[in-house]
């Protein structure tokens, strides 16, 4: 039944969520709105590997552990990321990322 | 003779200064350096003549290889023929007299003396190399020392001038890098490159590789030598160098490029070197022409001596271009003469500078009364730089044109009569400074308390003119010296007709 | 497996992780003073540099996920001494600073990080390396903890970078869609010139290229680097940029070797770009740290024409290059670390006059500038001349010639941070600086570096000859 | 052959001199310098005489022709295989009446300034730049080689330059040494263009081998010379005719003569060495030197005839009107070459032909004893009169009686009255120009008589005319040495046309029979008498008449006066032409375009770098989004673009 | 067209419908909540692809973890009702384009591309398998990423604690 649904249609999901994720990376003001265009964008990596994994090369899991780690890393970079955020919270008063280019040129 | 001597004796004394405490320590060091360098030059050459007095007819002479960068075969090899020699002594009469004319150096004469030994180092290196790699390792060498030469001690808009040199160098150095890597590639020893100028000659680069690299070679190299349109450096440059540097600059430096347009540009590529001939003599041509024009309009003694360089330089361009032996000789002297000559008149205006503190002609006047060492020295300078027989200048102009004239097509012959042309117009600029400079009423009340040259002036200039009136009296000695590396150089453009 | 193995092939990632343990102890231990700790500290790095030179040993462990070998571990070495210069050179702003072990345990779990992606012969392993090298050096971005320039740093690198590596990932999973593999081994196998993979390629190529600001993927460079604590930037420039140019150098030649044809098109026009964008905002400069953020970015660029020689002169020059441009950066580094960190000054108008007061620092600088600019007799001269050797071996002078033309405008810059020590007047030169000894260790570490490295050839001769080619 | 190798000491004795008198002069031997230089001149001056008696009674002749002797040749600079400079010496009747002349007047200037230059503060250098001329001069004439005489040429120009602008505190000394080396040396351009086409169509630059070579109908040199040619003129001629440019400017020929009337400013005995007897003759040694080649080509020749004459007339003209006495001896010189040089063109080569080359260099030797007695004595005159002016002067015969005397008998041998000197080498001149060239002949007729007329003007202003009104201090005529050189020199203006000149030194090297032809004379003598009689009617007393002459010439002489502008032309061309039309500009483009080419391209460089300074704005989501075009750009380009 | 499929299409919608307000929605807490609703049709996703370990995990740790702490640090640096800076226009309209463009490439690669399933193995995911693969030094054994991710979370640990500490000095 699954075969109904073929690998490229999941594709089509995971190519969409990903370019929203950065759709909204771009556009997002909010640093932390942008955090959470990454964690999109992480996803749809994530159902990648998982798609591929299970559809193509079913003999090892290897697209299932570099998901698992992902979502790992994901969470370790979030957390810095958001320690980080809050930090610069504390100076700016803002989390307006456009508030956030003192440094350019 | 060992030649990495040459190497590392101005290493070791440039090391030692960095040692050295206080104006007196540091000025015997080096003066004791770079005299022994003048007595290793002349041994070298007094040892060259008896290499081939006993019958040594390899093209180069005490040779030496040893690999350094085994991966890319690059060894660091040495050796000289008589150009080399002729070279060699050069760097040494103007390095001791570049290091008495600065022996009152005050501010931070122990980088001053470093920097102006390191450079020698950087010269004699250039001049012994064999090896493409070690040739352009010393020729960049040689360049920042002259950044900071003039940056620091200079006078002037010394910041932009000195900024001005280094970029255009290093331009030209980029040149040559381009031209070398492409030699390098084009090269097939066994199945590997090289960089080794005497295997390379024996090869035969295929002719597109040839016109391709030859003008990266020759106009980065060119660029040292003040080719026109990339001359610019050169009167700033020398304008507000101190002293001793200009004298490196114009006596030593710009001899590096001659030297690299001859032994690497036209001696590897020689087919190159026929076909681009006639873009080497116009631009050759423009430059003395234009640059003795533009001297007359200079009303800065020190501009007026770099312009001169320009044009004095475009003899040794025209030279090389004319392709004939006698020409490129006369290059090969010309090089000799200029870098004695020019250094000669560049201590003369450090000289009158430093006592009359300006170097602009219409405020000087005569001097001649006054300090009459130096104003002869000048004018003596002045002289050998307008061609008078007795000195170099006269002997390398005449080489220059009389194998220029060899060359028997319209433009080449048009081209030397217009280098002949310059002669007239060097006499112009020449006497105008040295008319109202040294000659004329005095100026200025003060220049009747002025003090003559100090005795180490006195032996600078000395040295230097004897260079200058050894080459104009006996020319043979350096001719025979340099005949043979020409011969070699006209074999190999020679070969490069027939096989055409 | 056995253990012996396990010991012998990541001694040095080991090295590494013990120290962190002690670090840890020491955290958790009572208050030492901040000196002795640092001197402490910095005999264990020391002993991990030189543990690192004993008993060199090649194999493969946990399958293929850690490879190791000669070039792998001088690599790890090279890196290895790189950082010990930079802790040393942060001695002075280390010493003032609360949080200093965990800057130390931060700072070698990024270096392990890199050991791993270095060993990898797995994407996972690569990727996850990339990410222990990355994650943390961004809370060290933000050690400055009261300046607002350090935590905007911090951000921009951590958001940049989580952004990279999810195009990265975006790629690594394509890859893996496509070759079934997450083995470099295997996948090298399965690489073909279809449009699919060489997209892959391109975001792979993107994640790399951020890592080592290539244009266009260098935006955040100059901003990180300008903000963060200048131990923390010279770290970015010298130790994580090298780390990922191992892993680059060794991926392109062996990984992609079947559409060499391709990356050596995007490396091409990549390296002109980057010598140029790097060269034209270099010049414009007035902050320190942030003119090296750019220089380093067109040096990055010459990299990449050796790169593109894909040949044993070609890794070889890279590696090498690495090894003088640890040198000679962490000599600019660790002056403009020592000055900063006693003064405050960043600018490169503060320099101005400063050999009247500080004459051996202005020498050190100097030579690291020369070195940098590539400039005989410093090694700079012979690692730019061996990595554009290596380009022109490829026959492709077009790009010879832009780099070697580029080298004049950097030299343009080089040269006016000189002028500015040497030439310039100044009412207030930086006072008299007193340097710690430990800083100034370093410094003498970076020069004879700079000098010698060059001049010897038998160090461009032993990483030739541990190159694997192409 | 005899050895001639001591000739060798000749030249080196006043080198030595120079040296010794340059570099220590100064400071240890500074009064004594005038002894030295004059004992070392004097030796060099007896070997001279001693060589010129050896040579020409002793074993000068083989076989009735006078052989020329190469006794000392060594090779200097080695060019090419073929070519090269050589150092020797040439002696043959050429070279050694020169070696006399140039010996015998140096030495009489070196005594005569023993007096003339006492007190002078560079009265050692003066000495030392003495015997460099000295020396350079000797080296010219004793050349074997063209291009060994070129080099001696340029060091005869420095010399010269530096006699000149002896006085160099003087702007207009200054100026005229400037000038006076300029000028040569833009003649030498010509000279040495004209070597390099001669060596290279005779591949040699030995003079005898050139003439051998060029003169040889069958030579494959001749062929190659004749049959290349620029402008339809032959390499030949142009090689010829540019070598002549030199010696016309040495020899101040017209156009290039400018320079000589303002080497006046100079000290006065060095006028008399150098613009009475020796370098000003370069020239017309040069043609002679080469003269067997220059018969070979006519259309070189008549150059050298016409530039002769015109000189020659114009400088005539120039000379009645000037009133700087040195000025007019001058321009009196000038005239005299001339008469040297076109007296060079009419002539053929060897036997009766010949008799032009004979009497040019018959002139030239006469020349050379009264010009430089004129000079000296004008010198002393000036010495006492302190000015160079006609009007500053008048009447002073009684007070300087061996001037008087001497400057009168040298007066009438420029004049041509017999039996002085000049009047028989004048006359060989006249005769041989009637002979082929008539219109040469009236011309150097009439100019003969304007000579009679301008000497003797000069003369009568100087020592008649008015009363002497000497306001200063010694009124003497001069030192004892400053005395006996006006002596001998006058006995030598009396006495030299008496020698026999046309055995020893004519173009083939056989001797010429000649004689005095009386009919032929009258003519010549007549016409000199003739502008003596006009001259002592005008100005033996003082009056009016001078103005009104000239008045009555209106334009003409003030033209003549003016010098007929040519200074002008040449400052116009110098200034508004040279310096103005190139020089200027090419600083101009020096600094603007070709510089400035440069710092545009820095200038673009800092532009492009501001230009993309907004791609650093600060923001991190337009980083991302150049990152993300980047990414798409490369893709798009590698996958469907490229390839 | 099997339930599966429209199952499928559902929980595809709704990923990118709830994706596309996550970005888009102008206050701050109901982008949370979108995302966070996101995450949970990714769940589903997994389940529906009947990985239901991968399911657990990415429910436990996104939708208990990272989205938790995400609003948290919502709550810490601003009022929930707040709007947000509206984005740039200009850069919204670029963004759109830019995206759209590379959404279209590169599922134009994909689709190209193909994919076909070569080796219709069936697959099956066993918890045991993953557990023994993880801690397995073997072949496609896990066991030193397994450390390496440790290590990052220590030292993101210890980072995050540095940089929040701060507050105590404040």
């Amino acid at each position: 039944m699954i075969n109904e649904i073929t690998l490229t249609d999941i594709l089509f999901v995971s190519t969409a969520l990903f370019f929203i994720g950065v759709y909204g990376f771009f556009t997002r003001r909010n640093m932390i709105t942008m955090l959470m265009s990454i964690e999109l964008i992480l996803n749809s990596v994530n159902i990648n590997f998982v798609a591929f994994n299970k559809y193509l090369f079913p003999q090892h899991l290897d697209g299932i552990f570099f998901t698992i780690f992902i979502i790992t890393i994901a969470a370790a970079e979030a957390a810095v990321a958001i320690a980080i955020i809050i930090n610069l919270y504390r100076s700016h008063r803002s989390i307006d990322v456009e508030d956030a280019s003192e440094l350019k040129y | 003779m060992n030649l990495s001597l040459l190497i590392i004796l101005p290493f070791i004394t440039a090391i030692v200064i960095l040692f050295c405490n206080g104006l007196k320590q540091v000025r015997t060091v080096a003066l004791i350096g770079s005299a022994v360098q003048l007595i290793m030059a002349i041994m070298l050459l007094i040892q060259y003549w008896n290499e081939r007095a006993i019958g040594n007819i390899s093209q180069m002479v005490f040779e030496y290889s040893c690999v350094w960068f085994a991966p890319l075969n690059i060894n660091f090899h040495i050796g000289v023929d008589g150009i080399s020699v002729a070279m060699i002594l050069l760097t040494a009469f103007v390095v001791i007299a570049g290091v008495l004319v600065s022996w009152t150096m005050e501010t931070l004469n122990k980088e001053f003396f470093f920097l102006l030994i390191f450079l020698s180092m950087g010269a004699y290196g250039f001049f012994i190399s064999l090896d493409l790699f070690t040739l352009f390792f010393f020729l960049e060498v040689a360049v920042i020392p002259k950044f900071l030469l003039i940056g620091i001690w200079g006078s002037g808009k010394k910041e932009y001038s000195a900024m001005k040199l280094a970029l255009m160098l290093m331009g030209g150095s980029a040149l040559v890098f381009v031209g070398l890597s492409g030699l390098y590639f084009n090269t097939n020893i066994n199945g590997t490159h090289s960089f080794d100028v005497m295997q390379i000659s024996k090869m035969h680069i295929p002719l597109e590789a040839q016109l391709l690299f030859f003008p990266f070679a020759f106009v980065g190299f060119g660029i040292f030598t003040a080719l026109f349109p990339f001359h610019t450096w050169v009167p700033d440059g020398h304008s507000s160098a101190p002293t001793a540097a200009s004298m490196f600059l114009a006596g030593i430096s710009m001899k590096l490029g001659g030297y690299g347009c001859l032994r690497v540009a036209t001696y590897l590529m020689p087919d190159a070197a026929h076909a681009y001939s006639w873009v080497i003599i116009l631009l050759a041509t423009i430059a003395i022409i234009y640059g003795a024009f533009a001297t007359m309009m200079q009303t800065d003694l020190k501009y007026i001596n770099a312009y001169s360089s320009v044009s004095h330089c475009g003899f040794v361009l025209l030279g090389i271009g004319m392709l004939t032996q006698t020409s490129i000789t006369g290059a090969v002297l010309q090089m000799v003469s200029h870098g004695l000559m020019t250094a000669l008149f560049f201590a003369a205006i450090g000289m009158i500078y430093s006592r009359t503190h300006t170097r602009m002609v219409e405020q000087l006047g005569g001097l001649l009364k006054v300090i009459p060492f130096i104003s002869s020295v000048f004018v003596i300078a002045g002289l050998c730089s307008l061609g008078l027989p007795g000195f170099s200048g006269f002997v390398a102009e005449m080489t220059v044109f009389m194998g220029s004239w060899q060359n028997p097509d319209t433009m080449y012959r048009t081209a030397t009569i217009l280098a002949c042309a310059s002669i007239v117009v060097t006499a112009v600029y020449i006497l105008r400074a040295a008319g109202k400079t040294v000659m004329g009423p005095i100026t200025d009340e003060h220049y009747f308390h002025l003090t003559d040259a100090t005795w180490n002036e006195k032996l600078a200039a000395i040295i230097l003119i004897t260079g200058i009136v050894a080459i104009g009296v006996a020319p043979f000695w350096l001719n025979d010296l340099v005949t043979p590396g020409t011969e070699q150089i006209m074999q190999q453009l020679a070969q490069a007709i027939s096989l055409k | 497996m056995i253990v012996n193995d396990f010991f012998m092939l990541m001694k040095q990632e080991l090295m590494i992780f013990v120290i962190i343990f002690i670090l840890l102890f020491i955290k958790i231990g009572k208050d030492r003073s901040a000196e002795n700790l640092l001197y402490f500290i910095n005999a264990l790095l020391l002993i991990n540099v030189i543990s690192g030179f004993i008993l060199p040993s090649e194999g493969m462990i946990f399958s293929d996920m850690f490879k190791t070998n000669s070039l792998i571990m001088l690599e790890k070495n090279i890196l290895n001494i790189g950082t010990l210069i930079i802790s040393m050179q942060s001695y002075s702003w280390l010493k003032n600073h609360k949080h200093m072990i965990e800057f130390y345990i931060l700072l070698l779990s990024t270096l392990m990080g890199m050991f791993f992606m270095i060993s990898s012969g797995n994407v996972l392993m690569f990727y996850l390396g990339l990410e222990l090298s990355t994650i943390p050096l961004a809370a060290i971005a933000n050690f400055d903890l009261d300046k607002r320039k350090s935590s905007e740093a911090a951000f921009k690198f951590i958001i940049s970078s989580a952004f990279s590596s999810g195009l990265l990932l975006f790629g690594i999973s394509l890859i893996y869609g496509t070759t079934g593999s997450l083995t470099f081994s295997e996948i090298g196998q399965h690489i073909t010139s279809n449009p699919l993979q060489i997209f892959a390629f391109v975001l792979l190529l993107a994640g790399f290229s951020f890592k080592i600001s290539v244009v266009p993927f260098h935006l955040w460079t100059a901003d990180v680097y300008e903000g963060a604590p200048i131990a923390v930037t010279s770290y970015l420039s010298v130790i994580s940029k090298g780390a990922v140019l191992f892993v680059f150098v060794s991926v392109l030649y062996t990984v992609f070797k079947p559409i060499t044809e391709i990356w050596y098109n995007m490396l091409f026009l990549l390296s002109i770009v980057t010598i140029l964008i790097g060269n034209l905002f270099a010049i414009r400069q007035e902050n320190f740290k942030r003119f090296l953020a750019f220089s380093s970015i067109a040096q990055v660029g010459f990299i990449l024409v050796g790169i593109t020689g894909s040949s044993q002169m070609g890794s070889a020059s890279v590696i090498y290059f690495v090894l003088i441009y640890i040198f000679s950066n962490l000599g600019a580094f660790g002056v403009v670390s020592i000055v900063s960190a006693l003064t405050g000054k960043e600018n490169i108008s503060d320099y101005k006059a400063f050999y009247k007061t500080n004459p051996m620092l202005s020498w050190v600088l100097t030579i690291a500038l020369f070195s940098l600019a590539g400039v005989p007799p410093t090694a700079g001269f012979f690692g730019k001349f061996f990595l554009l050797m290596a380009g022109a071996a490829k026959g492709n002078y077009i790009l010879i010639t832009i780099a070697a033309l580029n080298m004049i405008i950097s030299f343009y810059y080089y040269l006016r941070v000189v002028k500015a020590i040497f030439m310039d007047e100044n009412n207030q030169p930086i006072e008299k600086l007193h340097v710690p000894i430990l800083p100034k260790l370093a410094l003498l570490i970076c020069v004879i570096g700079i000098v010698c490295i060059g001049l010897m050839s038998g160090v461009y001769e032993y990483i030739y000859s541990l190159s694997t080619g192409f | 052959m005899n050895n001639y190798s001591y000739i060798s000491l000749i030249p080196l004795l006043p080198i030595a001199t120079f040296l010794l008198l340059g570099l220590f002069g100064r400071k240890y031997f500074s009064s004594l310098s005038g002894i030295i230089g004059t004992l070392s001149l004097s030796v060099s001056a007896f070997l001279s005489i001693l060589t010129a008696y050896k040579y020409f009674f002793v074993d000068g002749k083989v076989n009735g022709v006078f052989q020329q002797i190469i006794p000392l040749k060594y090779t200097w600079l080695q060019f090419s295989p073929t070519i090269s400079i050589d150092m020797g010496i040439v002696v043959d009747p050429l070279s050694v009446m020169m070696l006399v002349v140039i010996t015998f007047v140096s030495l009489m200037v070196h005594v005569f300034s023993l007096g003339y230059m006492k007190g002078e503060e560079r009265f050692a250098t003066y000495y030392a730049f003495l015997s460099l001329f000295t020396f350079s001069m000797l080296g010219l004439v004793l050349s074997t080689n063209i291009f060994q005489m070129y080099m001696f040429w340029e060091l005869v120009g420095v010399s010269s330059f530096l006699l000149i602008g002896y006085y160099f505190d003087k702007p207009s000394a200054v100026a005229a040494a400037k000038k006076a080396f300029i000028v040569t040396r833009f003649a030498d351009l010509g000279f040495l263009i004209g070597i390099l086409i001669l060596a290279f169509h005779a591949e040699t630059l030995d003079f005898q081998t050139l003439i051998a070579r060029l003169t040889d109908p069958q030579s494959s040199q001749i062929l190659s010379s004749v049959t290349s040619s620029l402008f339809g003129v032959s390499a030949l001629t142009w090689g010829l005719t540019l070598v002549f440019m030199g010696g016309a400017g040495k020899s101040a020929m017209f156009p290039l003569h400018i320079w000589l009337p303002d080497a006046m400013e100079g000290p006065t005995p060095v006028s008399a060495l150098i613009h009475a007897a020796t370098m000003v003759v370069a020239g017309v040694y040069l043609v002679a030197r080469l003269f067997p080649v220059y018969c070979f080509d006519v259309s070189a020749l008549q150059v050298v005839t016409y530039v002769g004459a015109f000189s020659a007339l114009l400088a005539a003209v120039i000379a009645c009107t000037q009133t700087d006495i040195k000025r007019v001896l001058a321009y009196s010189t000038m005239s005299q070459i001339g008469y040297m040089m076109f007296s060079l063109g009419v002539s053929k080569y060897g036997g009766e032909e010949g008799l032009g080359y004979m009497a040019s260099l018959f002139h030239l030797f006469t020349h050379a004893f009264f010009k430089s007695l004129l000079f000296l004595g004008a010198g002393s005159v000036i010495h006492m009169v302190h000015s160079n002016e006609m009007k500053d002067m008048g009447g002073l015969r009684k007070h300087m009686p061996i001037t008087h005397i001497t400057f009168l008998i040298a007066c009438l041998a420029i004049a041509g009255i017999p039996p002085f000197a000049g009047f028989f080498s004048k006359e060989e001149i006249l005769l041989a120009a009637f002979h082929s060239n008539k219109l040469v002949f009236f011309v150097a007729l009439f100019t003969s008589g304007l000579t009679a007329f301008y000497m003797f003007r000069l003369y009568y202003s100087i020592f008649w005319k008015k009363a002497a009104h000497l306001h200063g201090e010694h009124h003497d005529e001069g030192t004892f040495t400053m005395k006996i050189p006006l002596v001998i020199l006058g006995a030598c203006a009396l006495l030299v046309g008496f020698v026999p000149i046309s055995q020893f030194i004519t173009s083939d090297g056989i001797g010429l029979e000649t004689h005095i032809d009386v009919i032929f004379s009258i003519t010549p003598v007549a016409l000199a008498i003739a502008g003596i009689l006009l001259a002592t009617s005008l100005y033996k007393n003082e009056n009016d008449r001078p103005i009104k002459i000239s008045l009555a010439f209106g334009k003409f002489y003030e033209a003549a006066h003016k010098k007929f502008y040519i200074d002008e032309v040449y400052l116009f061309i110098i200034q508004k032409i040279i310096f103005n039309l190139i020089g200027r500009p090419a600083a101009w483009i020096d600094k603007n375009i070709v510089d400035g080419l440069m710092n545009l391209l820095a200038f673009i460089t800092a532009e492009f770098s501001e230009f993309f300074k907004g791609l650093q704005s600060g923001k991190v989501q337009s980083y991302a989004l150049y990152f993300f075009a980047g990414i798409f750009g490369l893709a798009v380009l590698f996958i469907y673009l490229v390839k | 067209m099997g339930a599966s499929k429209i199952i499928f299409y559902i929980i595809s919608t709704f990923i990118l419908g709830t994706g596309i307000l996550a970005v888009t929605a102008t206050k701050i807490f109901r982008a949370a909540i979108w995302l966070l609703f996101s995450l949970i049709g990714i769940a589903a996703l997994y389940f529906w692809m009947q990985l239901e370990f991968i399911a657990a995990v990415q429910i436990i740790v996104y939708v208990g973890g990272i989205v938790v702490l995400i609003i948290f640090s919502i709550f810490l640096t601003q009022k929930s009702g707040d709007e947000m800076p509206k984005p740039l226009q200009q850069r919204k309209l670029f963004s759109l384009f830019a995206v759209f463009f590379a959404f279209a490439f590169t599922y134009l690669l994909i689709h190209q591309y193909g994919f076909y399933s070569s080796n219709p193995q069936p697959f099956e995911l066993k918890i045991s398998d993953i557990g023994m693969q993880m801690l397995s030094t073997t072949e496609h054994g896990f066991i030193l990423p397994f450390e390496v991710v440790s290590m990052l979370l220590l030292a993101a640990m210890i980072g995050c604690i540095v940089i929040a500490m701060k507050a105590k000095t404040e």
